[in-house]
């Protein structure tokens, strides 16, 4: 199994020149990471066999815990903002998971959304609390006693991003390595077996639904510094059918399918800005529709070098 | 109510613009670019799209006129709609990217809460041309930040004294507003002024539906349960049409006096009952005895009738205000900067304190940024010679006797009032 | 007491009614195709949108006003007509066998493409056509007006309801549907042309959508965003009845509906909260929705 | 393999076991008891009940009635996981396969089940997994299909592929459903060959549905009739078979 490592690297230098030779796609590219770190938790479900209609959640919760502590806890360092918001995600998704992955096919999907809806609404409702459709606003954090301008933050923030993709890309990729992240795809093809080779679908899928979900609040903290607000809408039930469809997009074969789906998907729509603002949903529809007809290993299995036996997906 | 002196001091920076023109070519843009943000899709198009058609037209007449210092104007129009994010994102995309040199901005109280910070961090001159919630300026004082057109504590204080005026006999109010800022801002403050000036009034149904919500049945009959004597409702757009179009048939203007805040916006599109308190968040209204004694608006609503085929409406004035302040803007930091263009700190250092002359009245800038408008209300009404439903009883407050000194709480402020306030104040159908 | 209950009642069942058309669409071609439609919702604001277009061509024209009420009912089967058997021949019918989440995103991606269709077709700005409301006049009930129209739509719910257990229960096609439903394999083993029982129950399904937001359109502005919002309020109902049941849908929709207009009435903060938490707590105790059941595999 | 302390009791055994699905009773007070190093087969008709057994025995349905023990132990109403834990281990009438994984990928992930699931960072391909594995796969002559998808082996080898994985987990008994259903008559002995002599070099106990009746009475030590949800006859192979009972009933219908 080859993986074309040579191109992920080139494909990552290209990346870390982009504040030099694009500065405007600086901010473009965190906010793709950012979501890329969601969709990667979408994709590690989708390889056990599992849709989520309701990830986006707790991308909003990440965002939010980072609003929360830094407006109302009074935490303004990065390194912790990031860690706490991490973890609550995490949390989130043990308590939501211990009961949501004993479902699967659309009944897992239906009950992602149902309490994803449910956050959206609390959170767009809550107005005392959360500042309701307005949002929260996200001051710039310090780091590590360093007190940035907002311009050198993200200058910071975009590199970090970059960084993080890398480590937590490799972890995740180890994890899908290990015989946990198998028992994950082998729940996609034969739930019965593994469990009758004594391993616990429940603990196995608890375990990727919370990395999954603490991936996702990683994704929403870093999406809440880098865009300075967080809103309800991060959790709508759209969001989270757009972070399936970049993980789609990308392909769910490997961990940098995530990230080439979602930088793909924010450079496009730079890109596609004025030319088709319009018609925006359309083409990404479209897009969407052609790669499940044409593409089922997505544009990651694009690039991937060709190994001795292709197999589908099987999504 | 203009005033001369502004008036002259205007007058006086254009004359000088002119005639050091042709000193500084050099140094001067090809094309003076605007990011300029309202809503363009959803129910919130329908009073977001009269504040881009007054922009264009705004923008063609500034250009028709030789530009701004001789620099001509052009703007690329971003939709609100796609969220704050999506609106983030294209705020800094045209910041960054160099495709603006200034930013009108925005519509939604949510999307400018989100902006305010932005604009100073990219030192962009940005003129928030609609975003109305006075908790913009209250928890930071951005330098690059202005609001022209007023904030929610006149208006929805002016909104409530004049609804106290017309009906004395007032007991039981119901509010319906939009969920967010905006809509629990001026909740706040319509029931801090009845507690301040008219303490017995109770507050009987307080509903929030979320923004753009089609259908308001359910809550209608609410209010009619809750027998109100008048009804406060800050919707606007799309929702304000559709609330004012289904409370109708279910005999809501029959039972209460309604208030609508932003009535003016619908008065084209719908059928609003004779009595119904309406107002335009401000001065803008172009039909006003003030604006006619400027004599701008009148030309403006022909060539606006003209290219659109309707009226404008008081979104279509602010932004078209807005522009004004910010030519206003760069022709003083122009004649500043020895008729040099001036650079972004230059037109904000302009901005400080600017008195400018609207179509509808005069707009000055508060130390906080915040511009005073005065405020202007009315009731529906018939007019002799108009086949449609016209404001009468009008009443132009004024605007600064209406806002909290710079850094006091605002609410804190309405508190302090007295029922006295309310016998001071100009009398419906004063201001004709 | 009286005067308090009652209303709530109205507007609940009223609330309900609105729903249920839409919630009925997708739990049937559920029930039949077992395809979970993400794109529902789209059709019906686009029922929404092509009533609405017409019954202000109707008002424009200066024909009788009465027309908008037929109107409404062929808006629906335009839509139908026109969407129904073209794309369950060619996108729906592409994903059977794929497993759900093939299904989720095909739907989804024709969700995205049919919003922005929707946009390019009919604009941005928002519509509304009355003209049945005002016909019908209103109604005092418990010392609140009401619309005729309103108490309209929930007797039109009621025969829905009662047509579809009539159509099922007596008639050849009714009946070669509850076999398809019930069993698959049993069905093609019998000679059943199950791919015309797809594109019948699709375009059915799509028919109850469409008419859901054609009926809406005279109480309610149609605009940008409605097919999202309803498609998530029809899933809620749907998964509450139980996925695939249409007694339990409607059902499902008085209680969503209920408590709405219960939140509205009580704790105002809460009524857009209040149709997924009622959701989440009838999956907690009843995963598969109060008239669902889960299927065992064999091994 | 064998516990010297309790080789007095019986490896398996199940008392006044019942389930019913409906009116159905597809076990009606089962008493059943299966030794160490028994080689024990179950026949019967269609629907007598013997895959629910196996269900029963292995945790996938839960008795209404009645326990099971191994070695001593109760595990009634375990999960199947819990009861694999335990020590019996599964192949199926339709071959349960990973098949998006190689066989050995199946393999090595079947013996990191066995060794405990949780195992960090460190990856399933290792050279201690790989070389059990191999071991396994050439005890049951599949050495040569090692790296093929599992998804795309051909139907034969797809059954004793599934019974590599059962055997992966060093059972204690090995319960097998239909282990050569599905397979042409001369595969049929070619297999059970392998499967036998797998077994003895492992000395594994067995408990097998088997529908061919020469199958049975070549390889089995014991033959357990079941019908209509209960035991009907057991005894040695030539026992039942010259049981006219049994005759009329299970090998006519076969």
């Amino acid at each position: 199994m080859r993986k074309p490592i040579p191109l992920l690297v080139a494909a990552l230098a290209l990346l870390l020149l982009v504040p030099v030779a694009f500065p405007h796609l600086k901010f473009v590219i965190t906010l793709a990471v950012a979501k890329g770190f969601a969709a990667l938790g979408v994709a590690l479900l989708l390889r056990g066999g599992l849709i989520s209609l309701g990830h986006a959640m707790y991308f909003a919760i990440g965002a939010y815990a980072t609003a929360f502590l830094g407006s109302k806890a009074g935490v303004s360092d990065l390194v912790l903002l990031l860690v706490a918001s991490t973890a609550v995600a995490a949390l989130a998704g043990l308590v939501f998971g211990a009961f949501l992955v004993r479902y699967r096919a659309i009944f897992f999907a239906m009950l992602n959304l149902a309490v994803s809806m449910v956050i959206f609404a609390l959170t767009s409702k809550l107005y005392g609390i959360t500042g309701g459709t307005d949002g929260l606003r996200v001051a710039v954090p310090t780091v590590l006693g360093w007190a940035p301008g907002k311009a050198a933050f993200d200058g910071f923030l975009f590199y970090l991003c970059i960084l993080l993709m890398v480590v937590l890309g490799w972890l995740v990729h180890r994890y899908l390595q290990s015989p946990l992240g198998h028992a994950l795809s082998a729940i996609h093809t034969n739930e019965v077996r593994l469990e009758y080779l004594g391993v616990s679908a429940w603990q196995t899928l608890l375990t990727s639904y919370t990395i999954s979900a603490a991936l996702a609040g990683l994704g929403g903290a870093l999406a809440a510094m880098s865009i300075g607000h967080v809103l309800p809408e991060f959790a709508f039930w759209t969001e989270s059918g757009h972070l399936v469809l970049t993980a789609v997009l990308g392909g769910i074969g490997g961990v940098a399918g995530a990230f080439i789906g979602s930088v793909f998907l924010e450079i496009l729509h730079t890109v596609a800005v004025g030319v088709a603002a319009e018609a925006w949903n359309l083409i990404i529809g479209l897009a969407l529709i052609c790669v499940i007809f044409f593409l089922p290993r997505g544009i990651y299995g694009l690039i991937e070098a060709r190994r001795g036996s292709t197999k589908e997906t099987g999504l | 109510m203009p005033k001369p002196k502004f008036r002259l001091a205007m007058t006086a920076a254009a004359a000088a613009a002119l005639m050091t023109g042709a000193g500084w070519a050099q140094d001067k843009p090809a094309r003076l670019d605007l990011g300029v943000f309202t809503f363009l899709s959803g129910p919130s198009a329908a009073y977001g799209l009269p504040g881009k058609q007054g922009a264009e037209l705004m923008i063609e007449r500034i250009n028709a006129q030789g530009g701004i210092g001789g620099v001509p104007v052009s703007a690329t129009y971003v939709d609100e709609a796609q969220g704050a994010e999506g609106v983030i994102a294209e705020y800094r995309r045209l910041a960054e990217g160099g495709r603006a040199q200034a930013m009108i901005a925005a519509l939604s109280s949510g999307n400018c809460l989100a902006l305010s910070p932005l604009a100073d961090q990219l030192k962009m001159p940005t003129i928030g041309w609609n975003c109305d919630t006075h908790q913009l300026f209250l928890k930071d004082q951005p330098d690059y930040f202005y609001r022209p057109n007023g904030n929610t504590i006149a208006e929805f204080m002016a909104y409530t004294l004049y609804f106290l005026q017309q009906h004395p006999e007032v007991k039981r109010v119901a509010i319906i507003n939009p969920d967010y800022a905006f809509g629990h801002d001026a909740a706040e403050i319509v029931k801090a002024t009845l507690k301040a000036v008219r303490p017995e009034v109770e507050i009987v149904a307080e509903l929030y539906p979320k923004l753009g919500a089609s259908t308001y049945q359910t809550e209608i009959s609410r209010l009619s349960a809750a027998r109100p004597d008048v009804v406060f409702s800050n919707l606007w757009g799309g929702d304000l049409e559709n609330f004012v179009r289904q409370a109708g048939p279910r005999g809501l203007f029959r039972q209460s006096a309604v208030v609508l805040a932003l009535g003016e916006t619908v008065m084209q599109r719908v059928d609003l009952p004779e009595g119904t308190i309406v107002g335009v968040l401000g001065d803008g209204w172009w039909m006003s005895p003030d604006a006619r004694t400027i004599g701008e608006a009148e030309p403006f609503a022909a060539a606006y009738r003209e290219k659109y085929g309707s009226d404008p409406v008081f979104p279509t004035i602010k932004m078209a205000n807005s522009l004004i302040v910010l030519k206003a803007a760069y022709e003083k930091a122009i004649s500043d900067n020895d008729g040099a263009w001036p650079d972004r700190e230059q037109v904000v250092a302009a901005l400080e304190g600017l008195s400018v002359q609207t179509l509808t009245g005069t707009t000055t800038f508060r130390d906080d940024n915040d511009g005073v408008v005065d405020q202007v209300i009315g009731t529906v009404g018939r007019a002799e010679g108009v086949d449609r439903p016209v404001m009468t009883g009008m009443v132009r407050y004024d605007g600064e006797a209406l806002l909290a000194p710079v850094g006091q709480d605002p609410i804190a402020w309405i508190g302090t009032l007295t029922p006295d306030f309310l016998a001071d104040l100009p009398r419906p159908g004063s201001y004709n | 007491m009286f005067q308090t209950i009652v209303p709530l009642f109205v507007d609940a069942l009223a609330n309900a009614a609105l729903i249920f058309f839409v919630a009925f669409g997708l739990t049937l071609v559920f029930s039949v195709l077992r395809i979970l439609n993400v794109a529902h919702g789209s059709f019906y604001s686009i029922g929404a949108y092509v009533s609405a277009s017409i019954g202000l061509w109707i008002v424009s024209a200066g024909l009788n006003p009465w027309l908008t009420f037929p109107a409404l009912l062929v808006s629906a089967a335009l839509v139908a007509a026109l969407f129904g058997p073209l794309i369950e021949r060619t996108l729906v019918q592409w994903t059977y066998g794929r497993g759900e989440a093939v299904q989720i995103l095909m739907t989804f991606g024709l969700f995205l493409i049919l919003e922005d269709l929707q946009r390019l077709v009919f604009g941005v700005s928002s519509y509304y056509e009355d003209t049945p409301v005002a016909l019908l006049g209103s109604i005092e009930i418990g010392g609140i007006i009401y619309l005729n129209y309103q108490l309209l739509l929930i007797a039109l719910a009621v025969v829905a309801l009662v047509a579809m257990r009539v159509f099922i229960g007596h008639t050849r096609m009714g009946r070669l549907l509850a076999v398809v439903v019930a069993d698959r394999e049993i069905s093609e083993a019998l000679g059943i042309d199950t791919r015309r029982m797809f594109t019948i129950a699709f375009t059915l399904g799509i028919f109850l959508a469409a008419l859901g937001g054609a009926l809406a359109t005279p109480t309610a502005g149609v605009a940008p965003g409605l097919g999202a919002d309803t498609m998530v309020l029809a899933f809620a109902v749907a998964a509450i009845g139980g996925l695939g049941q249409v007694e339990g849908a409607a059902l499902a929709a008085v209680i969503v509906a209920a408590a709405r207009v219960l939140a509205i009435y009580l704790f105002p903060a809460l009524d857009a909260v209040a149709p997924y938490l009622v959701m989440l707590i009838v999956l907690l105790v009843r995963p598969y929705g109060l008239f669902g059941k889960p299927a065992i595999r064999r091994i | 393999m064998t516990s010297n302390s309790a080789s007095a009791q019986p490896l398996l055994r199940a008392e006044d076991l019942a389930i019913s699905f409906g009116a159905i009773k597809a076990a009606d007070g089962v008493d059943f008891a299966l030794q160490r190093n028994e080689f024990v087969a179950i026949i019967g008709p269609n629907g007598a009940g013997k895959t629910t057994f196996l269900n029963l025995v292995t945790g996938y349905l839960k008795p209404h009635r009645g326990n099971v023990w191994l070695d001593g132990r109760p595990i009634t109403r375990m999960a199947p996981r819990r009861i694999s834990r335990q020590g019996i281990a599964r192949a199926f009438q339709i071959p349960q396969l990973f098949t998006d994984h190689s066989l050995i990928d199946n393999l090595m992930l079947a013996i990191a089940a066995r060794e405990g699931i949780w195992q960090g960072l460190t990856p399933l391909n290792r050279r201690a997994y790989r070389d059990e594995a191999m071991e396994v796969l050439e005890l049951l002559g599949l050495a040569a299909d090692a790296e093929t998808m599992t998804g795309t082996l051909p139907e034969g080898l797809r059954k004793l592929a599934d019974i590599t994985l059962a055997f992966a987990l060093n059972p204690k008994l090995l319960v097998l459903d239909e282990p050569t259903s599905g397979v042409s008559s001369i595969e049929r002995f070619r297999i059970m060959e392998t499967l036998m002599n797998a077994m003895r070099r492992r000395g594994l106990s067995a408990l097998f549905v088997e529908h061919d009746m020469e199958v049975v009475q070549k390889y089995a030590d014991r033959v357990v009739v079941w019908n209509a949800g209960h035991v009907m006859a057991e005894g040695t192979p030539a026992e039942v078979m010259s049981n006219p009972e049994v005759l009329e009933s299970v090998v006519g219908v076969v």
